[in-house]
C-alpha cells in the first residue's frame, strides 16, 4: 500500500484496558493528544468483562464505564477500536527517532460513521455463535455489538460465519451495513508510546492434570465471572452442563501460577483475591452452597485485603491448604478433586458440582517480532528500573503499565498508568526543552 | 389556545426517529404535534437522526435565527449525545447549559410499545421543557491556581513526586520533619528481589532533586496550618535550625501527602524481644547484614557465631482479634505488612549464598511473593537450603531460652507441613519479620480534614477511581502513607499523585462544573440550616453582610469546594439555595409535567 | 517433638540428587501417586527437609510400593524431581540395611 | 385521534442517579426488556436534594409510588446517601402518621448493569400501585 494514511499525536498507547485508559486520561488532561489503539471491538479491557471487584465489591461496570466515556468524549483521546498493529518501532526515517506504528483496522463490515448503534442488524441476524464476550457460555449474533455497554457502539460482523442472507443490511435504517468493506492500513507517529496490552488467562486447555479444558463444569476465572455478572450468560449462577444450580464449588487455586511444570513460575498475583471475591459473590446469590478454595499460600497484601480473606472465612468460606493435583469427570456432571490432605490422613477425593480454574495470566501481547522491545524471561515486558520506575523499559520513548508488565491488579494498575503518563510526559517535556 | 407567556422562555423542542428505532414504536409525528402545543415551546422538529448533521444544524439555525434560546432533543440516552448537542449549541454561539435530554430511545421505544410509548414520549419532552424553562446559561467556575505544589514528607515516594511534578513547569516546595532526604530508604540494603542497593536508588533521586531548580527543600519543618483550597492553599511552617524556631508561610495550589510509615516495633517480650540481644527485627537484621564487613562461612552477630537462624513471619502484620496482643490504644494490625515476605527471603538467600554453614528457618503463616521476580526469591531460597515451617494463626512459635543446649533459644513450633507435628529448632539468632505501621499523622490529617481509614493509613477517595486523591480536592497522596508498599510501588503512586497535581495545576487556573449551590441573596434568612446540612466542611459558610445598614447573616458558597449534591437544598426553610444546572424547583416542574400528562402550566 | 536436624539432608547427597529442599509442599505428587494413598511421597520428601532420619526408616516399606511412574516428577510444581529423590530413599535405605 | 393523551393513572416516579441507577435503566433499554409504562424516571445527581415536602408533594400531585434509586454505599458524594436514608425515614414516620402505605415511597441501590434488580423494583411498584391506586390523603 503506497498511500497510506498517517495521523500525528504526541503518545501512542496500545491497548485499551483500565491501564490504557487511565493512561491516556491521565495524559489528554495534561493536554497531549493521545491516541488508543484496542484490538477488541470495544475498549474497556478485561475490566468490563468482570462482575464485582475486590476489596470494595463494587460493580466493576459501575467503576469501568465512566473512564471509558471520559476517555471516548475526551478531546484530546481518539479511539482506535478493532484494529491490529503490524509495527511498532523508532521511526527510522525520522531523525527525531519519534515513535512509528503501522496500524490494520479491521473490517467491522459496517460503516462507523453512518451507524448509530440501533442493533437492528443484531436482531433480525438469523445466525446464532458462541458468545466469546460471555465466555462462550451462551449465544450471540454472527453481526452484533460486542456487549451492552462497548464503547464504541458499533457492530462486528462475523464474516466466517455469515451467509450473506442480507437481512441485515435490508433493515439497517442508516445503510451503515457494507459487506466489501476491506482492512485499512494507517500509519501512527507519536512522541511516545506506553504499552498497555495487559493479560490473558493462560488456557485451560493447555492443562492435562485439570482435564485439558475437556471435563464439563470446570470453568476459568474469567467465565465465572461472567456467570456472577448482573449481565451475565444466564443470569444467575448456573453450571455451564445442565444448567442446574450448583450446590458444591471449588476453587483451585495456581492453576498455572508458580507451577514450573506448566511452565509458569511466577505467582499470578490477583488469582487469590478473585477467587475470595467471587466465593463471596457466590454465597450472597447461593447462601446454601458450600464453597472451597484449595491453596498453597493465601496472597492477600493489598491494602484491605487481608480484611477481605479473614471476612470470607469468618461466612464459612472454606480454606484448604494443598494444591489439587488432578481433576476427574465425575457423575452426573460433577468435578472430582484430588488433592493430599496435610493434616496426615492421606489423599482426598471431593465431588463437587462446579469447579473453578484460578488461571494464571500470561502476557496479553508478544511484541516480537513486530517490537523491538524487550521482554523478561516471564514473557511480560522489561522493567529497566523497578525500584525508581518500574514503568520505564529498554527503549526511552516507550513506557509500560498495568499487567504488561506483570500480572496487576486493577488497583496497582491504576496507580502504575498514571506512573506511566508522568514519565511520558516528562520525556516530552524534556524532549521539548532540549530541541 | 392559550397566549404564551412572554415571560417565559423560548423552548425548541427537536425529536429523532432514529431510523425506526424511535418511530417504530413512538408516533413522532404525533408526539411534535403534541410538543408545539406545550407552555413555552415555541417550535417543535422531528428528523431521522437529529445526531447527524443535518439534524445538529436543524437547532443551530433556530438558535441563531433567535427563534428559541432553550433546547430540548428527544433522542437516545443522554450518555450517547448529550455531548453532541451541546458542542451545536455552543458552535451556534449560544451556551451549553440551556439544554435538557429527553431519553425517548432506551427508556421509552426500546422498553415500551403502542400508545403508552407515544404518550410517555409525550410525557418526558413536556417534562424537560419544563426544566428548560428553567435553565439559565452557566459558565464553568473558574479558580485562579498557583503554578506551586508542596510535597508533604521528603522519603522515597516525596522525594519521586517533587521531581515529577517539577519536570512539568510547576514549582515545588518539599518538607521533610527530620534533617536527612529519603526516609526509610536509609535504613535499607539490597532491596528485594533483584538486589539493587537502596543507597544507590536514593543517590540516584538525590542527584536530580538537590540540582533541581523548581524544587526548594526545607528540612527540620513541622506544619502548624494549613488553609485554603484547591489553587490557593497556604501552609504555616516552623522551621528549627541552629535552636531557633523560624516560621515560614508557603503559598501553594496543591498538596501531596507522602509522610511515609515506620516499622512495627514488637513489644517487649513478643517472641523473646526486647529480653535478650539475639532476638531482632527484620530491619535490625538489614543494618547487620549492611555493615557486615566479615566473611567466612558462617554469619556472625554481636560477635557470636550464627549456627542457626529462626525467621518469625507475619509480626505485627495480620493479628487477629482474639489471637493477638493488641497495643495500648486497642489497635490490633489486622492488614498484610506486603514488603516483609519478599525482604525476608532476600535477607535469607544474602546469608545463605555468603555464609552458607548458616542455616535459616523460616516459620510462616503464608509466603506472599506476589510481586515480579519475588517467587523466583522463594525459590532461590529453596534451593539454598532454607528450611519453612508453616504454623496457623492461633498456634504462635515459642521462643524459649535454653540452659542445657549450646543453643541460646529453642523455638518450638506446630508445623502444618510435618501433619501439624511439633517441630522443635535450635537457634543462635532469632529474626521477627516486622511489618509496616502507619505514622501518626492525625495532626495533619485533621487540619486538612483528611480521612483516615479503620487500619489507621491515609484513606484514598476510591482504590481504582482515585487512587491517588482524597476528597478534598487538590490534596493527593502517594506511598506508604497510604498503605505498606515496596520502593517501585511507592514510586509507582508518586508518579501517579503528580500526574495529578500537574494536571490540576497546569493551566494556572483550575476550571470546575457550573454545577455547585447558589444563594439567593433576597431569600436567604441566614438560618444556617444548609451549613449543618452541607456535607462538604468549608463549602458553606455564614458571612455577615450588611443590608439596609444592618449587619445581618446570610449563607455563601464557596464554588471551589461545593460537591454540587444538593443536600442544602434539601433544608433551607426559605428555599433560598439551590444546585446550578439541577434546581429542586426544576424538579418540581418536571413533577407538575408528568401528572398533567404533558400538557402542565 | 522433632528436632529438626539439617545434617540429615547433607548425609543423603550421597545417594540421589539434592533437591529435597526445593519441594515447597503443595502436596501435587501426593495427590497424583496412583499407587500410594498415605501422604506419599511428600511425607518423606517433609522427612528429608527436617532431617526425621528415623521415621524415613520407620516408614521405609512405602519407599518399595513406588513403582518410578514419574508422574510426580512430571507434575511437581518446583521441578524438585520427587521420583528421584524416592529412588534415592531407597538406596538409602538399603545401605543403612547393609550397615546394621 | 385526539391530540390530548389519555389520562394515566398510577404514574410512579423514579429518582435514578447519574451515575449508577440512570445507566441502569438504559442498560434495561439496551436489553429491550419490557416493564410498565408508568415509570417517570428523573436523573439526579444525588437525591439529597429533595426535601420531605418534596414526596408529599408528589404524591399529592397524583403520584402513587417513589423509587428512589441510588448508588447506595457507591454514591459519589460522601455522606449523601446516610443523609438521605435518614430523610427517607422521617418520611416515612409522616407516611404513617397519615396513613399513607409505606410501600409507596422504596429506597433501593441500583448498579449500571443492574437489569434485574430495576425490573423487579419497578414491576413490585407497578403492581402495588395498581393495588393501591392514587394515594387518598386523610385530614
Amino acid at each position: 500500500m503506497v498511500s497510506t494514511h498517517i495521523k500525528k499525536f504526541d503518545t501512542l498507547v496500545v491497548g485499551g484496558g483500565i491501564a490504557g485508559l487511565q493512561t491516556a486520561l491521565d495524559l489528554g488532561d495534561q493536554g497531549y493528544k493521545v491516541a488508543i489503539v484496542e484490538k477488541d471491538a470495544s475498549i474497556g479491557g478485561k475490566m468490563i468483562r468482570l462482575s464485582k471487584v475486590f476489596p470494595t465489591l463494587d460493580c466493576a461496570s459501575c467503576i469501568t464505564t465512566p473512564k471509558m466515556s471520559a476517555a471516548a468524549h475526551h478531546k484530546n483521546i481518539p479511539l482506535f477500536t478493532y484494529c491490529n498493529l503490524t509495527s511498532l518501532d523508532h521511526d527510522t526515517s525520522n531523525e527525531a527517532l519519534g515513535v512509528k506504528a503501522v496500524i490494520i483496522q479491521n473490517p467491522r463490515y459496517v460503516d462507523p460513521d453512518k451507524c448509530i448503534g440501533c442493533r437492528q442488524c443484531e436482531y433480525v441476524c438469523p445466525i446464532y455463535v458462541s458468545d466469546e464476550e460471555q465466555g462462550g457460555l451462551s449465544a450471540t449474533k454472527a453481526i452484533s455489538i460486542p456487549f451492552s455497554n462497548a464503547i464504541p457502539q458499533l457492530p462486528i460482523m462475523d464474516i466466517e460465519n455469515c451467509m450473506l442472507c442480507g437481512q441485515c443490511e435490508k433493515v439497517c435504517p442508516t445503510n451503515a451495513i457494507d459487506y466489501f468493506q476491506k482492512p485499512e492500513e494507517f500509519i501512527i507517529q507519536a512522541k511516545t508510546a506506553i504499552i498497555t496490552t495487559g493479560f490473558e488467562l493462560l488456557p485451560k486447555e493447555d492443562n492435562f492434570q485439570y482435564g485439558s479444558g475437556k471435563i464439563p463444569n470446570v470453568v476459568d476465572s474469567l467465565q465465572m465471572e461472567r456467570l456472577l455478572a448482573p449481565h451475565g450468560p444466564y443470569n444467575r449462577v448456573l453450571r455451564p452442563s445442565d444448567g442446574m444450580e450448583p450446590d458444591s464449588i471449588a476453587y483451585v487455586q495456581c492453576a498455572g501460577s508458580r507451577d514450573k511444570s506448566m511452565g509458569v513460575p511466577y505467582c499470578s498475583r490477583v488469582c487469590c483475591m478473585y477467587a475470595i471475591k467471587q466465593a463471596m459473590l457466590l454465597s450472597g446469590s447461593l447462601p446454601l452452597a458450600d464453597i472451597t478454595i484449595y491453596y498453597m499460600d493465601i496472597r492477600a497484601f493489598g491494602k484491605g485485603y487481608e480484611q477481605f480473606y479473614q471476612n470470607a472465612k469468618a461466612m464459612g468460606i472454606e480454606f484448604i491448604k494443598g494444591k489439587v493435583a488432578r481433576i476427574d469427570a465425575g457423575e452426573n456432571g460433577s468435578a472430582i478433586v484430588r488433592y493430599e490432605n496435610q493434616d496426615g490422613s492421606g489423599i482426598v477425593t471431593a465431588n463437587h458440582d462446579l469447579v473453578v480454574l484460578s488461571m494464571g495470566m500470561i502476557p496479553g501481547w508478544n511484541p516480537a517480532p513486530i517490537c523491538p522491545v524487550s521482554k523478561d524471561s516471564d514473557h511480560f515486558i522489561t522493567s529497566i528500573k523497578p525500584k525508581i520506575s518500574p514503568v520505564l523499559t529498554n527503549m526511552n520513548d516507550f513506557f509500560v503499565a498495568g499487567a504488561a508488565a506483570g500480572p496487576k491488579d486493577i488497583v496497582d494498575t491504576v496507580t502504575e498508568s498514571g506512573s506511566a503518563a508522568m514519565e511520558a510526559a516528562k520525556f516530552m517535556s524534556n524532549s521539548i526543552m532540549e530541541n | 389556545m392559550t397566549e404564551k407567556n412572554t415571560d417565559n422562555k423560548k423552548v425548541g423542542v427537536y425529536i429523532c426517529y432514529c431510523g425506526g428505532n424511535i418511530s417504530d414504536h413512538v408516533d413522532v409525528e404525533e408526539v411534535k404535534k403534541r410538543a408545539e402545543k406545550m407552555p413555552n415551546v415555541v417550535v417543535a422538529r422531528t428528523n431521522m437522526f437529529m445526531c447527524s448533521d443535518p439534524g445538529q444544524e436543524l437547532i443551530i439555525n433556530d438558535l441563531k435565527s433567535g427563534k428559541i434560546d432553550r433546547v430540548v432533543v428527544a433522542s437516545c440516552a443522554p450518555s450517547l449525545h448529550e455531548a453532541t448537542f451541546r458542542d451545536a449549541i455552543k458552535r451556534a454561539g449560544s451556551n451549553p447549559f440551556i439544554y435538557e435530554h429527553a431519553n425517548i430511545r432506551e427508556q421509552v421505544s426500546w422498553v415500551h410499545h403502542g400508545e403508552p410509548a407515544t404518550d410517555k414520549a409525550t410525557i418526558l419532552i413536556a417534562s424537560a421543557a419544563a426544566k428548560a424553562n428553567l435553565l439559565t446559561p452557566l459558565d464553568p467556575i473558574r479558580v485562579e491556581a498557583k503554578k506551586h505544589t508542596t510535597v508533604i514528607g521528603g522519603g522515597i515516594a516525596g522525594i519521586k513526586t517533587a521531581i515529577d511534578i517539577a519536570q512539568t513547569g510547576i514549582n515545588v516546595a518539599l518538607i521533610e520533619k527530620s534533617s536527612l532526604l529519603g526516609g526509610q530508604l536509609n535504613n535499607l540494603d539490597k532491596l528485594a528481589p533483584s538486589g539493587e542497593k537502596a543507597s544507590e536508588v536514593l543517590q540516584e533521586l538525590l542527584d536530580q532533586i538537590l540540582t533541581h531548580k523548581s524544587i526548594t527543600i526545607h528540612t527540620d519543618c513541622e506544619i502548624e496550618a494549613v488553609q485554603g483550597y484547591v489553587g490557593n492553599f497556604s501552609l504555616s511552617i516552623s522551621k528549627k535550625s541552629d535552636n531557633k524556631i523560624e516560621k515560614l508561610n508557603i503559598e501553594t495550589g496543591a498538596i501531596v501527602m507522602a509522610t511515609g510509615a515506620i516499622p512495627y516495633i514488637p513489644f517487649d517480650g513478643e517472641f523473646g524481644f526486647g529480653q535478650h540481644e539475639q532476638v531482632i527485627t527484620l530491619q535490625n537484621l538489614i543494618q547487620i547484614l549492611k555493615n557486615n564487613k566479615s566473611t567466612g562461612s558462617i554469619l556472625e552477630v554481636n560477635g557470636k557465631r550464627i549456627r542457626n537462624i529462626v525467621m518469625i513471619h507475619c509480626v505485627g502484620s495480620r493479628q487477629i482479634p482474639g489471637i493477638h496482643q493488641p497495643k495500648e490504644d486497642g489497635k490490633l494490625n489486622e492488614y498484610c505488612s506486603r514488603t516483609c515476605c519478599a525482604a525476608m527471603l532476600n535477607a535469607s538467600n544474602q546469608i545463605k549464598e555468603n555464609f552458607p554453614a548458616t542455616r535459616i528457618y523460616e516459620m510462616y503463616r503464608d509466603i506472599r511473593t506476589y510481586g515480579r521476580g519475588q517467587e523466583e526469591l522463594y525459590t532461590q531460597a529453596s534451593a539454598n537450603k532454607v528450611v519453612f515451617m508453616r504454623y496457623e494463626a492461633n498456634a504462635q512459635p515459642e521462643v524459649s531460652l535454653t540452659r542445657d543446649s549450646d543453643y541460646p533459644f529453642q523455638v518450638k513450633v506446630k508445623d502444618s507441613l510435618t501433619f501439624n507435628e511439633e517441630m522443635d529448632v535450635p537457634a543462635d539468632l532469632v529474626v521477627l519479620a516486622t511489618g509496616i505501621e502507619p505514622d501518626d499523622v492525625s495532626g495533619l490529617a485533621s487540619m486538612m480534614k483528611l480521612p483516615i481509614g479503620t487500619d489507621k493509613f491515609l484513606l484514598e477517595v476510591h482504590p481504582k477511581l482515585r487512587p491517588v486523591e482524597f476528597p478534598i480536592t487538590g490534596i493527593f497522596l502517594a506511598g506508604t502513607c497510604q498503605a505498606p508498599m515496596d520502593v517501585g510501588e511507592a514510586c509507582n503512586a508518586a508518579g501517579a499523585a503528580a500526574v495529578k497535581a500537574s494536571a490540576l495545576l497546569r493551566k494556572g487556573f483550575i476550571e470546575l462544573d457550573p454545577f455547585v449551590a447558589e444563594v439567593n441573596p433576597n431569600k436567604c434568612q441566614g438560618h444556617g440550616a444548609c451549613i449543618e446540612a452541607c456535607l462538604k466542611e468549608g463549602a458553606l459558610t455564614l458571612v455577615e453582610v450588611d443590608i439596609d445598614g444592618k449587619t445581618v447573616k446570610r449563607a455563601q458558597v464557596t464554588a471551589a469546594m461545593c460537591l454540587g449534591c444538593g443536600a442544602c437544598a434539601a433544608v433551607c426553610p426559605e428555599k433560598a439555595i439551590d444546585i446550578n444546572g439541577w434546581a429542586l424547583k426544576q424538579y418540581e416542574d418536571m413533577v407538575d409535567a408528568i401528572v398533567s400528562d404533558g400538557f402542565a402550566v | 517433638m522433632t528436632t529438626i536436624n539439617l545434617d540429615f539432608a547433607e548425609e543423603l547427597k550421597e545417594y540421589s540428587d539434592d533437591t529435597a529442599l526445593e519441594c515447597f509442599n503443595c502436596g501435587t505428587c501426593a495427590a497424583i501417586c496412583p499407587l500410594v494413598h498415605d501422604n506419599f511421597p511428600r511425607r518423606m520428601i517433609r522427612y528429608i527437609q527436617v532431617g526425621a532420619r528415623e521415621k524415613i526408616l520407620e516408614n521405609s516399606d512405602e519407599l518399595w510400593r513406588c513403582l518410578h511412574c514419574g508422574l510426580c516428577t512430571h507434575t511437581c510444581p518446583r521441578e524438585a524431581d520427587p521420583g528421584e529423590i524416592i529412588l534415592g530413599l531407597k538406596r538409602f535405605v538399603v545401605a543403612n540395611w547393609r550397615r546394621s | 385521534m385526539s391530540p390530548q393523551a389519555k389520562k394515566q393513572e398510577n404514574k410512579i416516579l423514579i429518582l435514578a442517579t447519574e451515575t449508577c441507577a440512570y445507566p441502569g435503566a438504559d442498560s434495561v433499554g439496551q436489553a429491550h426488556s419490557t416493564y410498565p409504562a408508568n415509570t417517570y424516571i428523573l436523573r439526579v445527581r444525588a437525591p439529597v436534594l429533595f426535601p420531605e415536602s418534596f414526596y408529599f408533594d408528589c404524591f399529592k400531585k397524583g403520584i402513587s409510588g417513589i423509587i428512589v434509586m441510588s448508588c447506595g454505599e457507591e454514591c459519589p458524594y460522601e455522606g449523601a446517601f446516610t443523609a438521605m436514608a435518614k430523610r427517607l425515614d422521617g418520611v416515612y414516620k409522616k407516611m404513617k402518621a397519615m396513613e399513607l402505605d409505606l410501600k409507596r415511597l422504596r429506597l433501593t441501590a441500583i448498579c449500571t448493569v443492574c437489569n434485574r434488580s430495576f425490573l423487579n423494583e419497578v414491576n413490585q411498584m407497578d403492581k402495588l400501585v395498581r393495588e393501591l391506586g392514587p394515594p387518598i390523603f386523610k385530614k
